[in-house]
């Protein structure tokens, strides 16, 4: 960490993969051999990929922190700084990387449970990161069931995954979106629905959920029904994010510095949250 | 004024009669200064303000908006409003303490291409003389 | 004079020809007036006014667009209530206007100390509009006919600024446009002010630099004024609010003489009269373009 | 508490222009308002001569928090083959002086410190060194006005928090009280001691400058109760502008905002008034009102950092009052929540 919280580590772009139209992932190593070694996460940390010049904003970290030596970002386009990234960052191009900011998943907290996933499009990528974590060390963790949602089939991603996510010991994955198109197979419906049909139990079960808010409101009742406790009901909170360590104070809700308190809560805690999120 | 200064000056051209002018000057080969940076647009009242300051204040020592004389225009009245606005800017700018010669606008239609040379040299004869835009640095 | 104000007010409250009045109250310290919303008519008694009712409210009309509302205004703020329905931002029927005759209000430092015999406000002394030129109501002030109120060339100033030479100007400029903290009251308290999404605050092109430098600071400022010219009023607020004492006024009266002298155009005297930039003229001058 | 004649003292003061650099509130009015007869517009500004030092003001526009963590470029940079390398705009770790700084400006120095320099985790390397390197001597307030309310906040016109050293305008002379070594090496030599009888006079003026505080402010009140009445936020903040001026002339609102230019990333002052602060880039804005976010800031300063740490975040110095467009007094708004 350098002395100046504010300057960045810089990365080299070592591949782009285009996961959809609008969401790319990247693959970044640190260009300084001793940041590179040293630089230690948990699933569920994000950082702040700056493009010089033109802007920097908060990216969860994809990557799984079992497998060294490189960080992977999915960035979708939004704002003025992902459009920089879509637009003007090639492979060999040099990013600037502030972090890891954030607590995380408690990975301790939920070995020997079961795990249910459950990814909104884009907010597959932080859950990404904590499921190859646990896929890693397989044996410590109970029964893994993954929802994933999304708007339509082209919007899935990681699709170059699915497989190994199917194969994985004890694990099932089901895939939904909301509307089809004439080569999907699997489930139509929102995530709520499709919890329903899936009908996880609940019983030492820990359920992360990850993706647009409108999907959390509406999948938190549905797993409360189901005998969710609200302390094993683990999420992210969206919030608008600069500085990453809980000074600038974009990120509150009520006193909370959601990129330094969070921005992973569980549903016990956000409820005690009075802004409505 | 040292001799060897040669200003930058960004050239707003309308597409359909000063682009076109520009273009028939180069054609016929009339030899003028090459310091106006052209950007095309459809029609000077296609030119915001905004550019326009913003091309001072980031710096460029002169800014030409040129366009078509009046009801000639392929729009019908785009060099109407644009007239109006810029008739007030060069009075907030030259108010403001940034040389009215810095600004300035001027009619030029498909055919003048002689008229499109005078129009670059008397400028940058003045801007020559107002010596380079340091204001902002 | 007050009387009358509130029974008027009550008389709108209570037939519910709308919802909601905006006026004046006394503040907590006695000395202010502070901007006062009126929903139920039991409240009316709290209106006031005096000298120290220096604020335009007409800048809160533009939240409450689709709700029925009575503004209470001066002559010069009604002026920017008919620049808003000229620039169809308001519906006329959704206002109504109770006008008052005003004689001139306090300056700013008048109306934080309330001291009696204070300074009129620098456009009060120039200002012909003593009764509002639109109302539907309209509360007389019977002593104010018999003063004879002077009115003063309000543009001296500029006049002043204009004989400098261009450096000279630039440099007064300079030093006054660096005080600037972009605090961005100036455009938040100006009635015509109304963008969803200023200049200043867009990212996607970024106009000009955030930063205090001088080129942040008069790039905001000029297209600030330049966004007014032909629309402001000069109900002087944007001076008032300026915590760094900026003479806002300055640049906005000089463009509407400008903007007099050149077009004829005067802003918010009549609804029906088109905006400025919005139209055009034959005979516009043109003895600047080559 | 010692004792040192006016004339001494100044010329000490004309001293520390050269030596170490001293800065101080200056009227810079040139033209205030058009009409304003007064001309007065007063900010801490680099003293050049000594006259420009004011004696009597009620206190400076833009808080001192400007000097320690100024709208400025933290870093500028150009490409190099393999990427970039950095300037850091660092601190040039110059000793200053700020005289005349108010007890209320001092003590939000002390809050800001809670969180820039004392977060041992995320340290402000550049705000840590401006501090050790800066001496701050305050002046004792004489005349406050109607919007100050410092008496309410644990601090008075004469309180030393944050200060190393305080100087009390007493009758022909001043009287100097150190309060930590910083102030001592500075002005530990000087005058001689000042004895009970001028101690207790300097109490007595205290008391009697106490009193001239009217406004009061109520912050063992429980807001919490407030938090869902809908009616009294709407109520409270209808007439508010979502403009900068409170949270900019705060002295311990500390909010900023990191933005990349052509070839640096500055940062600069913001506010959770204004309305895109918490606005995110899927156009969502969790606090899109303007009750929502007047409610955010009274919370956080009268609750949410008290939670955290300790203290409310507000001095009581009334600048939020005095300047805000439409009068909205934060005292009063908490002492009925």
């Amino acid at each position: 960490m350098h002395e100046n919280i504010y300057l960045p580590n810089l990365c080299k772009i070592e591949k782009i993969t285009d996961e959809t139209p609008d969401v790319k992932t990247f693959k970044l190593a640190f260009l300084d051999e001793s940041v590179r070694n040293n630089f230690t996460y948990k699933p569920g940390q994000f950082v702040e990929l700056s493009v010089l010049g033109e802007g920097e904003a908060p990216f969860c970290l994809a990557s799984s922190p079992t497998r060294r030596g490189f960080i992977e970002c999915s960035i979708k386009k939004m704002g003025k700084a992902t459009q920089a990234i879509h637009d003007l960052l090639e492979e060999g191009d040099v990013v600037g990387i502030r972090g890891p900011y954030g607590n995380g998943f408690s990975v301790e907290e939920m070995k020997g449970n079961d795990l249910l996933f459950i990814a909104g499009g884009i907010g597959l990528a932080p859950l990404r990161s904590l499921l190859n974590t646990t896929l890693d060390n397989r044996t410590d963790f109970g029964k893994i069931t993954i929802v994933n949602g999304a708007r339509t089939p082209k919007d899935l991603v990681y699709k170059y995954e699915y497989e190994t996510w199917q194969k994985a010991k004890n694990t099932s994955l089901h895939l939904t979106v909301d509307c089809a198109d004439e080569s999907w197979s699997c489930m139509v419906g929102v995530v709520p629905k499709a919890l329903k049909e899936i009908k996880p139990c609940c019983d030492n079960a820990v359920a992360i959920i990850c993706g647009p808010p409108i999907m959390i409101k509406f999948t938190l009742p549905v797993l409360i029904e189901m005998g969710f406790r609200p302390e094993d009901i683990v999420t992210t909170l969206e919030r608008k994010m600069q500085c990453g360590f809980g000074k600038c104070g974009h990120c509150m809700v009520g006193g909370i510095y959601v990129c330094k308190d969070g921005p992973v809560f569980n549903y016990a805690q956000i409820e005690k949250f009075k802004e409505e999120f | 004024m040292n001799e060897n200064f040669e200003p930058k000056i960004i050239g707003f051209l309308c597409n359909w009669c000063s682009y076109a002018g520009a273009d028939l000057a180069g054609s016929s080969r009339i030899s003028y200064p090459s310091n106006v940076r052209v950007i095309r647009v459809p029609c000077s009242g296609r030119v915001n303000p905004l550019f326009v300051l913003r091309c001072l204040i980031k710096g460029a020592d002169g800014v030409l908006v040129s366009g078509c004389h009046i009801n000639d225009c392929h729009y019908s009245e785009g060099n109407y409003h644009a007239r109006r606005r810029f008739a007030v800017l060069k009075q907030l700018l030259d108010y403001l303490g940034i040389d009215s010669r810095r600004f300035q606008m001027s009619w030029v239609s498909a055919a003048e291409g002689d008229k499109w040379a005078k129009v670059v040299s008397g400028m940058v004869e003045e801007i020559k003389k107002a010596g380079p835009n340091k204001q902002f640095k | 004079m007050i009387k009358k104000l509130q029974e008027e007010v009550k008389k709108l409250l209570a037939e519910k020809k709308v919802n909601m009045v905006i006026g004046y109250a006394r503040a907590g310290d006695a000395i202010n007036a502070i901007p006062y919303f009126i929903a139920n008519p039991e409240e009316c008694g709290a209106l006031i006014w005096d000298k120290t009712c220096i604020y335009n409210l007409t800048n809160y009309l533009i939240d409450m667009r689709n709700k029925k509302v009575g503004i209470i205004v001066k002559g010069c703020d009604v002026r920017s209530v008919v620049c808003l329905i000229q620039e169809n931002q308001i519906k006329k029927e959704n206002v109504i206007v109770i006008g008052l005759q005003c004689a001139g209000v306090f300056d700013k430092k008048g109306a934080e100390l309330g001291a009696v015999g204070r300074e009129r406000a620098a456009k009060c002394k120039s200002c012909n509009v003593h009764t509002p030129p639109l109302f539907d109501i309209l509360i007389e002030d019977k002593e104010m006919n018999q003063k004879v109120l002077q009115q003063e060339d309000s543009y001296k100033e500029i006049r002043e600024i204009e004989n400098k030479s261009p450096e000279e100007r630039f440099d007064y400029w300079k030093k006054e446009l660096s005080k600037c903290i972009k605090c961005y009251a100036c455009r938040q308290v100006c009635p015509l002010c109304y963008c969803p999404v200023c200049v200043a605050d867009q990212t996607m092109p970024q106009w000009f630099s955030r930063s205090l430098s001088l080129e942040g600071n008069f790039a905001w400022n000029t297209v600030r004024a330049f966004h007014l010219a032909g629309r402001c009023i000069d109900c002087g607020e944007c001076e008032r609010v300026c915590p760094m004492g900026i003479p806002l006024r300055k640049i906005n009266k000089k463009l509407e003489k400008e903007v007099k002298e050149l077009f004829g155009h005067e802003s918010g005297v009549d609804a029906e009269k088109k905006p400025l930039f919005s139209t055009f003229s034959k005979d516009d001058p043109e003895e600047f373009i080559k | 508490m010692k004792i040192i004649n006016k004339s001494e003292f100044l010329g000490l003061m004309e001293k520390w222009i050269s030596s170490p650099g001293l800065i101080a509130p200056v009227n810079v009015a040139q033209t205030f308002r058009s009409a304003d007869k007064e001309k007065n517009l007063i900010v801490f500004k680099k003293i050049e001569t000594k006259d420009e030092v004011l004696a009597d003001y009620l206190n400076t526009v833009k808080p001192v928090k400007d000097f320690f963590l100024p709208p400025s470029t933290v870093f500028d940079y150009e490409r190099k083959d393999e990427g970039y390398n950095f300037n850091l705009s660092e601190v040039d770790g110059k000793e200053t002086i700020i005289f005349g700084l108010r007890p209320c400006d001092a003590k939000s120095i002390t809050l800001l410190d809670k969180v820039f320099s004392e977060d041992s985790e995320y340290k402000d390397s550049n705000y840590a060194k401006k501090r050790e390197k800066t001496v701050l001597v305050g002046l004792a307030c004489t005349s406050p006005d109607i919007a100050c309310f410092c008496t309410s906040m644990g601090i008075s016109p004469f309180s030393i928090a944050g200060l190393d050293a305080l100087i009390i305008n007493f009758k022909d002379s001043y009287v100097i009280n150190t309060v930590t070594d910083k102030g001592k090496n500075l002005l530990g030599s000087l005058g001689k001691e000042a004895g009970r009888e001028i101690d207790e006079e300097i109490k007595t003026l205290e008391e009697s400058v106490k009193l001239k505080i009217k406004k009061t402010c109520n912050t063992s009140k429980n807001l919490e109760s407030s938090f869902e009445s809908e009616e009294y936020w709407t109520k409270v903040s209808n007439s508010c502008l979502s403009c900068g001026v409170c949270t900019f002339l705060c002295p311990s609102c500390y909010c900023f905002d990191l933005s990349d230019e052509s070839a640096k990333r500055i940062r600069c002052w913001n506010g959770c008034v204004f309305l895109r602060f918490a606005l995110m880039s899927s156009g969502e804005n969790p606090r899109a009102t303007k009750k929502l976010r007047y409610r955010h800031r009274v919370f956080h300063k009268f609750k949410y950092f008290r939670e955290k740490f300790g203290e409310n975040l507000c001095v009581g110095c009334g600048r939020c009052i005095r300047h805000c467009p439409v009068k909205i007094d934060i005292a009063e708004v908490v002492n009925n929540a």
